[in-house]
């Protein structure tokens, strides 16, 4: 069962142009994306991801599920930042070891989309109300992370020692108006409104957020292949702590997600997305963040244990992992 | 007449630019998707579809009282989220 | 009536994402959708809206009809700006009225895409050559602009006061060859052309320049709505009348459209495009050729009032309005 | 026929879109797409034109015929420079004969494609396997127009002179892993495990590049147009000497491609696929190889030609033209 | 030897480069979309898929009979459309 | 302390960065999608989407040691491929 579940995933076009992008920078060819490309496609798949989970919740409603899940994802972004912080610590310094933490407690939106098209493929159901989920576990992870700094490095950053104070405002603002948060939660909106009340604008948007969507993903992983390879060389400055930690703290987090999903009562195809939510880490949000408000932190440690090794490994050998857990333990829908 | 070249990351735009307007400089210009290796380590164009950013790249041509105003205020920034500058001589054309 | 025509309006995508890119701007996001992205969506709408136009002229034919409302609609072009002039006029100088003039004797583009989606969702048929007069209220009323500085202005302008002086050639230049005319026509006459000769090419077209088309003005419209409410804050610049004369007017020349469609006896569809087309100022074709021919005039004031207050104004309440007065004196198609 | 094929080759929107470009650029217009938007769109069907190729060649599978047809190709890319050195060298010098002579051995992704889009449209079938063929054509012509730049050029350039010499590792580097060829043969293999293993990827592939592909085309090569006539001015310095080569060896290329296409007992389609590849010249891959391996020559000489006078004879009168040709001596399919 | 930093609107470059040229001006640099505010207000990147663009940067190395050739074929045209330009020394590296 | 620009084929940034890092300059910037004329013609943004590519523009602020080392480093490359070097004055903000 697992093999075909690896191989499925493999197989599929968007892995694939992920590796083919890996593998350009092994070759070190001139294959490149260029700025701001990228920005579009990234721009296109939050929109998108968003009007259509909203058309979904639209359709499945706010329900007791609905409320508990996202309120259990909003934990799950709260606890892995506090508990991955004590074991950071014992390697890293206040600052580094918030940052990532906070990286962790948060998602990644592609693995996300990944995993959903994943699912799709191979015909699981999945709820619109996990895009919610989604967009609500930014903005915890980023609070987290730097009261940590606060309580945690209170002596090492003497308010007085030059720089521009960080304004409590000014973090509630980033972690909570950033762009990716304000696409996903504002397209979310529409889509909602736009299934309830028109129905023919819905089907007029249909070939642009659904029909385009998984072309568009694979052409993306083609550039975030390219991206995290280039990310590998920063590795060997990292160590090999925090690479260990950026597979093993994933799997963690998804085991405990898949306990919580039980809990939950969540049915195959939204346990996976609520365990893909907890073991992915933040490569966009959270950093931007990150570097704001804790700029102590060294950015090539938080970006490239998120994005070089958790992405990719969540990426080619998480999903069907997950997958195949689920399984054993929660009957196909 | 002086000229300053600043070069910060792109998300400290907002905030550099209203202290070039307080410190009254005749003007400015800004180059985005600047790219670049620093103290604080490498920018690459590759993670600009994140919200890090690239970095910016602006020219103030001013006198010399300015640019001491413009020292007040940016340094603090420089110093606490990183970026450089450099003044050299120049004339209106 | 009205209200369900706002709603239907209020709740399509295109206007929720516009809605989406102004509140971005007023909680201060970050969000940005970066050069030249903007620049793709604007030419692809520009040859996709020239394209269908174009196969749906050649479906009708040349008709009477088809030359009564473009000759109609460049008379508009001319008209606006004469009369407008007057009206600015007593509160500005003559470079800058004359350069506010010409932008409303010209035409939106987004606004005329938007009204044309408006009609497809609310399933009222409507022509192609309907484009043809979009293209052809451009060049007009950049011409009328600038007789007015010549007229009016001679005596503030002495040629011999050292600036390079205007030759009449780059002129009609700028006001038949600007690219989004170009593109427009040239877009128009390929559809006529397809739709005549080549029924695959058509067919293959199709994904492209029809399904794609309402997902992408959605997508544009997130950033029309970023850049208008960026230019709020130059309005307080402008003054009361301006903001009164970029309502009001819109609505007098929307009035006087709908007359000329009555006289026209254009059906409800084509009778709102020309409301629509008589009501829009232009943002993009008409400032280009202002800031080169009458660069004594103010841009910001002639771009917000154009893009700050008129496009939001008939994005948002002008479509549904002149639809519902269409309604009381125009039975349905 | 033959007026009949030229026509709606005329008349396809790809070579009316080719030709507004055009249009644009001797009228002066500012109508410009913007860096990197047309790398978006060559980014893209080289992705597009790779992944369907793969497809393809999955259904049909590794036979005799496709073996012979590639290594056919492969020939032609390394005999072509061979005699186009040869009569260049009677005009130029050897730097200057080898890097146009490279070009010509080397193809044109976006000829090709619009040949494969005009047999679709005509309805005439052709195989996937053509586009192996299209990705093994670059790498040997770039090879042969660095050996004969040290065979012929040796006296004129000692390795001593100071530059940094050549090393044979990266120019097999840039032979086969510039960007214009990993990402053909990345799709292509990707496309055919895909059409293998994950039909729902495919099915869900398909919009993205499948049904858009056509619309894309178009516009990019309205851009093409734009490319092509700013380099109409470079043309006069090329003499005609180099015009009448642009145009000559094109023909008698597509001649050779035919006779070898008979002897592999091609099929029409495929076949007029064959001679495109030989009758048309690379300005991307090759022209970057050759700016980095042979920087004595003159850039604007070899872009021009095959950009300004052999592409555009390629779309315009090649296509029809080979086409007529073919239908005298190869039934239809 | 001299530098010209000449920031204009990108409309005015199809104007500009021809001059630099007539000047025989041994080459020049362009850069595009780039942003800033000058005595005649604020050109952002947000209006560029108009067709009114943003700025350009034009650098020109050159010797000082160039510069003065410059100056008298440009200055008319900053003077008209706006735009700046600011001279520093340099030399050839 | 000098500043060096630095304006160069994009193809060519991979082989000189290296070579600025080599000379242990204590950073750079880079400018990308650059157009211009110069000694070798023409690089127009029009060419860009092969893989022909425009100019870089590279800055380097350092001291005059380092200049001599990147100057040592440089030169064959900017002899060979094209591209030109500029020095001038400038001062640590
Ligand atoms: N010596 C230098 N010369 C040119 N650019 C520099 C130099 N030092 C730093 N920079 C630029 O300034 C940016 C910010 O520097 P930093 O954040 O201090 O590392 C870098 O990414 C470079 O683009
Ligand atoms: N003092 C200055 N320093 C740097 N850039 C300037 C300065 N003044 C003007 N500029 C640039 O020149 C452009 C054109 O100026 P203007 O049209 O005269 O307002 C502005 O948008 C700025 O980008
Ligand atoms: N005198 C100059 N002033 C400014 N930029 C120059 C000058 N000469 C050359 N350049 C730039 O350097 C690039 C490379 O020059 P080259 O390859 O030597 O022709 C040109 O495309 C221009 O962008
Ligand atoms: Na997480
Ligand atoms: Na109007
Ligand atoms: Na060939």
């Amino acid at each position: 069962m697992e093999t075909s579940l690896v191989l499925q995933n493999l197989l599929s076009p968007p892995v694939l142009f992920f590796a083919l992008g890996v593998i350009s920078v092994l070759v070190r060819s001139d294959l490149e994306i260029p700025a701001p490309l990228p920005k579009l496609f990234s721009l296109y798949l939050l929109l998108a991801i968003g009007f259509r989970g909203g058309v979904e919740l639209q359709h499945s409603g706010l329900g007791f599920q609905v409320l508990s899940t996202v309120l259990a994802a909003m934990l799950m972004s709260v606890l892995v930042p506090l508990y991955s912080f004590l074991v950071l610590r014992r390697q890293l310094d206040v600052f580094n070891a918030a940052a990532i933490a906070a990286t962790y407690g948060s998602i990644s939106a592609v693995t996300f989309i990944t995993a959903e098209s994943f699912l799709d493929v191979t015909r699981t159901s999945h709820d619109g109300f996990m895009v919610a989920a989604l967009a609500l576990m930014e903005s915890p992870a980023i609070i987290v992370g730097l009261l940590l700094v606060k309580l945690a490095g209170a002596q090492q950053r003497p308010e007085a020692q030059g720089g521009p104070s960080i304004r409590w405002r000014s973090l509630l603002h980033e972690a909570f108006l950033n762009s990716s948060v304000l696409l996903l939660i504002g397209s979310l909106l529409i889509g909602l409104m736009v299934a309830a009340f028109s129905p023919q604008g819905l089907e007029k948007m249909e070939p642009f957020t659904g029909k385009l969507f998984y072309g568009a993903l694979s052409f993306f992983l083609l550039d975030m292949g390219i991206v995290a390879a280039q990310r590998l060389s920063d590795l060997r400055r990292a160590g090999a702590f925090l690479i260990g930690f950026a597979v093993l703290m994933p799997l963690f987090n998804a085991a405990v997600g898949l306990g919580l999903s039980l809990l939950l009562g969540l049915p195959q195809g939204d346990a996976l997305l609520f365990m893909v939510l907890c073991a992915s880490a933040s490569y966009i949000a959270v950093p931007a963040a990150m570097r704001m408000t804790v700029p102590e932190a060294n950015p090539s440690l938080y970006i490239s244990t998120a994005l070089g090794v958790t992405f990719p490994f969540n990426i080619i050998v998480g999903i069907p992992l997950y997958m195949a857990m689920l399984q054993l333990v929660i009957p196909a829908g | 007449m002086q000229r300053l070249d600043l070069i910060i990351s792109e998300r400290e735009l907002e905030r550099v630019l209203p202290l070039i307007d307080a410190a009254q400089a005749p003007g400015y210009t800004v180059m985005r998707h600047v790219t670049g290796r620093g103290p604080h380590g490498m920018v690459s164009e590759s993670m600009e579809f994140s919200g890090f950013g690239a970095n910016a790249h602006v020219i103030v041509f001013c006198e010399q009282p300015v640019l001491e105003a413009l020292r007040l205020g940016l340094k603090p920034i420089l110093e606490y989220y990183g970026g450089v500058g450099f003044v050299s001589a120049a004339e209106p054309f």
